[in-house]
């Protein structure tokens, strides 16, 4: 039974657990850790969910219905603001802080006339959510270039989409992550700016989380989530392969473009000036409703 | 005292299941389920005038141009889709194909015919709200009385006049069954297509509501929702009154006389 | 001459023939539409392609389960939406007090989108069936239940008013005068609902992520393998083809009397 | 009894009233059968609707057996004038006889003998599984009567029934009406535009004038209870009687010219 | 000229199979008047619509001055028998009656003149804004006949026109058919079950036998042109002659019955 401890207790002790986590390479961790069996190792019996986005999954783990998500920090941030008793249980995914090198990125096609994140000001550059990390880094990185960041104009669509409308000048500019990166820069896309290494160095970009009610009623497997959960990430950064490999398990990407995709970096230290960095710029851009308190959020 | 009665009527209903709303969620602690009480004051604060022009208005344009479209096609083609057994037989599995489409995997599809614009978002709306008034056509044109074809065909009433004096007067009360199906599904469509490339608009608010967990400003925008498609189908109502009066006279509970 | 002439059964040609070449022109069209670069194959590849990334899908198991994972969300949420507003519909609609109470309710209801409900749902059951349930229902009651009202009001008064005279008890009254008027707009109502819900159940693992066809589309489009996305696609319409089918000969055996169907038989 | 007193109708739709009937009053006895006759467009569909309790008059009274009629009073029979529409099209001709008899709780043998006798009666016999629109208009008419019939009514209310069929076919069901009405004792008020119909079947003949609607006359038949398609049309009284109605007839409708 | 040879029509529907028509030869001069009597369900409305073009016969051939009918001819009104549902309940009676015109190209003033004064002879005027299903059954028919009468057709095929009307009305409008046909040299083709009727209006009289229908007999109505209701029905000659037909429709009966 799903009672106050939240995960089905079976036989033998193991608790049944659901984690809310969305298809993209971000989550490989989870998915490697699972078939090293460093879950099943502390009792857990795992269970992925797999969603479209935030807005399935926070409901979802505030009801308990689910114990854990993934989600990047700005949601979590502005989660934060408006009172749903949430908090991080580890580190998800950062970026890789390198230019160039990096997992997401601003590109233009291949002819565009953008040559610096300078261009970028007053263009329209997609972004999959408005208000979310995605314009935070693209503004940031414009300023950092000495460009107007007010003045860029963001259009929301998903990931997906995007490689086809910026093919068809749709927009100037997309801010992507992977795969839809190397599918850009495939099809003769040109990278304008790692959008992410400009925010901060080393920026942790998203975090497992859970309820506040779930730390509160069965602590233990909270913890032995986030060890087996740390165990998988630090596993993962160190075997870029395996991760190519578990890719194909739950994504379709296929072969060629796996062996090709910049890996994000899966550290087990969240970042956590990177992200008071990343709240700053946030306030700037009126993203919050109110002053996130990280320390609220953070375990 | 008759409109009084009218009026009473009709916002029974809702009145006492707003107020159960009300009574129920009071002390809800729930975060996506706040107390009405906070999302009727969410509502004041969120649907102020500047918002109503620069966010409903241009969701309702689009509304209109689509809802106006699909009834045009529809209508149209359901007419001579019903006429026609031979092109009903070729063209309805391309269309049955097409209806069972989810159109958030179809707005992609569109967006590279379309673009990302207005066009996309109205082509959206007319793709999701055609169905019912096209089937409905279909079935209406379909279940002409044959005798009623047969005078016209006998009286020399072809072409043109045979469909707009015969077939669809006496496919309109089906025909208006779709349009009435089609205006709210045109409604929801426009929440869709907002979810895709959008920077205003109702759909569009209301979907960054519920993404940045303004659960009460959310709820507010579904209350808004609501009460356009009540106003929108008020409106409805009254055109229909009027051109189907023969209708509501023939089908008119004679006993009320 | 001893044939017969206009609407012979020759002339208007073999339905299913039809159908089958209406389908085979729109798998021409969209395999010359990026053949000749209308739109770039990248988006949207060609017939050829799809069916390619099909076959692969169809020897996938995983795909299956989907598929059946879709059909059962479906099949139920149908089966509750159809049952419960062609109830509600005969009901509502044959007491005119009620229709009065319940018109301006229903009106405000309606055209709440299912995806607003999402976050709802997804706090009520999780990823659970029981989530796209929810939101299957929600959706596809109304057209049912529309499509009642509307059919139930065209009840001949002639017809009515005779069952009247014979004291037809109420329940007679629905079962043999109100609901076959209302049978052919329950027909349209269905057949607008099984798309609905089918469209709904997609939806929902789209988003949600409860298991099935649409979680799979979710996941083919982010991972950009754009065949098996239309794929994917495809099948969904192939399944509103024959639901349609299906719903098709249903109204041809249980119609037979009504003038559309009447039409199509005799010569 | 069936007491019809000061009956007014007024339609109203939208603008335009009519006043169909202005001021009706007659009775007819338990086991009457008279017969209503009166030009066209002068309201006895109408009267007949407010006796069924179908519709409601806009003022006045129709009592049964001392009773305000609210409704369709039990154990009565309407042959409505638009056949085509009173029968279901979705029902067989069997089953659009015999669903009545199943409301009324008939059992199962002897309902499918009452099916099968009455469709007999009125030449149907053989077309039990067609549909109604699969019938020629008198057919369709015969299976309006035939339902009738097999409801063995206490009060049959008949509205040119025999419109539709030939002239043979008419007599035969002539002969049917009374034959039912003296074996059963059956109230029946019979509307008909054939002048000598209303002579031969009925025991009495109310006339109503052209709008605005009244009794004209009422003419009591006394031809002898055994009638005969032959011998009665040709029997003086009857050519007299029949003349009587025709000239009341044409009296009203000189009325209402002025 | 009109001519009907061998016209057979089946009827299949599923399983049921009705051979409405047999066998079906006759000619109508153009100009004539032809009055078509036979039991109900003999295949009169079929045999109408097989003629009228709106039917396809199983075999067998329709013609119209030498050319196959395949499709209404112009010039063609017909007055359904289903009157009711003839008419175009989404149009009050004046638009019922004059969409016909309009299709015809009539102009807009001569539409007017010909739907007032068709509506006048049929006794419906002051009904010209009402909706069909506000008009009494026999009101509905005459607006079905004034349609056709409006039309000024060269051939004109009624169907028991007058069923629904009172014996005066129908005593008026069968002169009021009568008279057109003098008028327009209209050619016309009369269904009815009135033996009588049909013997006072025809030139000839056609009667079909009950099933499976053939032609049973036609007599030549050698009455004189002017004809008058009292008169004419009153003369020994018109007696001979309905008796005449009667028989017939006697022995159609009887061959059927064996
Ligand atoms: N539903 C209605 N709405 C308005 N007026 C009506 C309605 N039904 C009947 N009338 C009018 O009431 C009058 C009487 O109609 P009713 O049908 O009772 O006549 P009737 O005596 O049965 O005539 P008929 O012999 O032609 O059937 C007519 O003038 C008709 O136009
Ligand atoms: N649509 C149809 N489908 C099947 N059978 C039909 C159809 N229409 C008519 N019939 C059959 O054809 C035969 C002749 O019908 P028709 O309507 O021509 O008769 P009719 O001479 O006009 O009779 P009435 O005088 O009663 O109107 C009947 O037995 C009828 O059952
Ligand atoms: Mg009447
Ligand atoms: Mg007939």
């Amino acid at each position: 039974s799903s009672d106050s401890g939240g995960g089905t207790t079976g036989e033998g002790g193991v608790d049944q657990v659901k984690v809310g986590v969305i298809p993209i390479v971000d989550v490989a961790p989870i998915y490697l850790g699972q078939q090293k069996g460093f879950f099943k190792n502390r009792n857990i019996g795992l269970t992925l969910e797999v969603a479209s986005g935030g807005a399935a999954i926070v409901p979802g783990v505030t009801s308990n219905e689910t114990q854990f998500g993934f989600s990047n920090f700005t949601s979590l941030l502005i989660a934060q603001t408006k009172g749903l008793p949430l908090k991080v249980v580890a580190a998800g995914v950062a970026s890789t802080g390198e230019a160039g090198k990096d997992f997401g990125a601003v590109v233009v096609k291949g002819d565009s006339p953008i040559k610096t994140p300078k261009d970028l000001a007053g263009k329209k550059i997609s972004v999959n959510t408005l208000k979310n990390i995605g314009d935070t880094a693209t503004r940031e990185t414009i300023r950092k270039a000495g460009g107007d960041p007010a003045s860029v104009n963001f259009v929301e669509m998903p990931f997906p989409n995007m490689p086809a409308a910026l093919d068809k000048g749709e927009v100037e500019a997309a801010w992507v992550v992977e795969p839809q990166l190397s599918t850009i820069k495939a099809a003769g896309g040109r990278e304008i700016a790692s959008t992410y290494v400009d925010v901060a160095p080393n920026l942790t970009v998203a975090a497992y989380f859970t309820s506040q009610k779930l730390i509160a009623d069965n602590p233990d497997l909270v913890k032995r989530f986030t060890e087996a959960m740390n165990e998988s990430l630090t596993y993962a950064d160190s075997h870029p392969d395996e991760v190519r490999a578990i890719l194909g398990t739950y994504t379709k990407i296929d072969e060629k473009l796996r062996a090709s995709l910049v890996l994000p970096k899966w550290p087990a230290q969240i970042n956590e000036a990177s992200l008071q960095t990343l709240i700053a710029l946030g306030e700037k851009d009126g993203i919050f409703s109110g002053t996130p308190d990280l320390a609220k959020l953070l375990p | 005292m008759g409109v009084l009665k009218r009026a009473g009527t009709v916002v029974a209903l809702p009145l006492i299941l707003f107020a159960g709303w009300y009574v129920l969620s009071a002390g809800s602690e729930n975060f996506y389920s706040p107390p009405l009480s906070k999302i009727l004051t969410a509502f004041g604060d969120t649907w102020q005038l500047d918002r109503i022009r620069a966010d409903v208005l241009p969701s309702l344009l689009r509304l209109f141009a689509g809802y106006l479209l699909a009834a045009l096609i529809g209508v149209g083609a359901g007419v001579a889709i019903g006429l026609n057994r031979r092109l009903r037989a070729t063209v309805e599995p391309v269309l049955e194909f097409f209806r069972a489409i989810p159109p958030p995997v179809l707005v992609p599809v569109i967006m590279l015919f379309a673009g990302i614009g207005n066009g996309m978002k109205v082509t959206v709306i007319v793709f999701g709200c055609i169905w019912p008034i096209l089937l409905n056509t279909v079935e209406g044109v379909r279940a002409v009385d044959s005798v009623v074809l047969e005078t016209a065909r006998s009286y020399g009433v072809n072409g043109t006049a045979r469909i707009t004096h015969v077939v669809l007067p006496s496919a309109s009360p089906q025909i208006a069954a779709g349009l009435r199906q089609a205006l709210s599904i045109a409604i929801i469509l426009m929440v869709i297509s907002e979810m895709f490339a959008a920077s205003n608009g109702l759909g569009f608010t209301i979907v960054q509501f519920q993404r940045s967990f303004a659960i009460p400003e959310m709820w507010s925008g579904i209350i808004l929702l609501g009460l356009l498609g009540f106003g929108l189908s008020l409106l409805f109502r009254l055109a229909e009154r009027r051109a189907l009066r023969w209708y509501e006279g023939l089908r008119a509970a004679q006993r009320a006389g | 001459m001893t044939t017969a002439r206009r609407g012979s059964s020759v002339q208007a040609g073999n339905p299913v023939l039809l159908g089958v070449a209406g389908l085979a022109g729109l798998l021409l069209i969209l395999e010359l539409v990026p053949r000749l670069g209308l739109v770039d194959e990248k988006y949207l590849p060609p017939t050829s392609t799809i069916a390619a990334a099909l076959a692969d899908e169809a020897g996938d198991p995983a795909f299956w389960t989907a598929l059946s994972d879709t059909l059962v969300a479906w099949a139920i949420g149908l089966a509750i939406a159809v049952g419960a507003g062609v109830l509600a519909g005969l009901v509502i609609g044959s007491v005119p007090v009620l229709r009065a109470l319940t018109a301006s309710t229903i009106e405000f209801l309606r055209p709440i989108p299912s995806v607003a409900l999402i976050p709802l749902a997804v706090l009520m059951f999780g990823t659970a069936i029981e989530s796209t349930l929810l939101l299957v229902v929600y959706a596809s009651f109304w057209q049912v239940l529309v499509q009642v009202l509307y059919g139930v009001a065209d009840v001949d008064p002639v017809a009515f008013e005779t069952a009247r005279s014979f004291r037809f008890s109420a329940w007679a009254r629905i079962r043999h005068v109100l609901w076959p008027t209302a049978l052919p707009y329950v027909f349209t109502g269905v057949r607008l609902a099984a798309s609905v819900a089918l469209v709904l159940a997609i939806t929902a693992e789209l988003v949600i992520g409860s298991p099935g066809l649409g979680q799979a589309i979710a996941v083919a489009q982010s991972s950009d393998a754009v065949p098996t996305m239309y794929a994917l696609v495809v099948v969904t319409g192939i399944l509103g083809v024959l639901i349609n089918l299906l719903a098709r000969t249903g109204e041809r055996r249980l119609l037979a009397w009504h003038q559309s169907v009447r039409g199509e038989v005799t010569v | 009894m069936l007491e019809v007193k000061g009956l007014r109708k007024v339609y109203r739709t939208g603008t335009r009233e009519v006043e169909a009937l202005r001021d009706l009053t007659f009775t007819v006895e338990n086991g009457d059968l008279v017969c209503l006759v009166g030009p066209s467009g002068c309201g006895k569909t109408t009267l007949l609707r407010c006796v069924s309790g179908l519709l409601d008059p806009t003022s006045g009274d129709v009592r049964v057996d001392g009773k305000a009629v609210d409704g369709p009073p039990p154990g009565m029979a309407v042959v409505f004038q638009e056949y085509g529409r009173s029968l279901f099209p979705w029902m067989n001709v069997r089953d659009n006889v015999e669903l009545p008899l199943k409301q009324k709780k008939v059992a199962k043998a002897r309902r499918a003998e009452l099916v099968e006798q009455s469709l007999d009666a009125v030449g149907l016999t053989g077309s039990e599984s067609a549909y109604p629109w699969q019938l020629s208009g008198g057919m369709q008419q015969r299976v309006a009567i035939a339902r009738a019939v097999a409801y063995e009514p206490q009060t049959l209310l008949m509205d040119e029934p025999f419109a539709a069929v030939d002239a043979q076919t008419r007599a035969d069901l002539e002969d049917l009406v009374r034959q039912l009405w003296k074996r059963l004792g059956v109230t029946i008020l019979f509307v008909t535009h054939d002048i000598d119909e209303s002579v031969y079947l009925g025991q009495r003949v109310v006339m109503l004038s052209s709008s605005p609607t009244v009794v004209q006359d009422e003419l009591i038949i006394d031809l002898p209870e055994a009638r005969d398609q032959l011998t009665t049309r040709a029997d003086p009284a009857f050519i007299a009687l029949r003349t009587r109605v025709y000239e009341q007839i044409q009296a009203a409708k000189r009325n209402a010219g002025q």
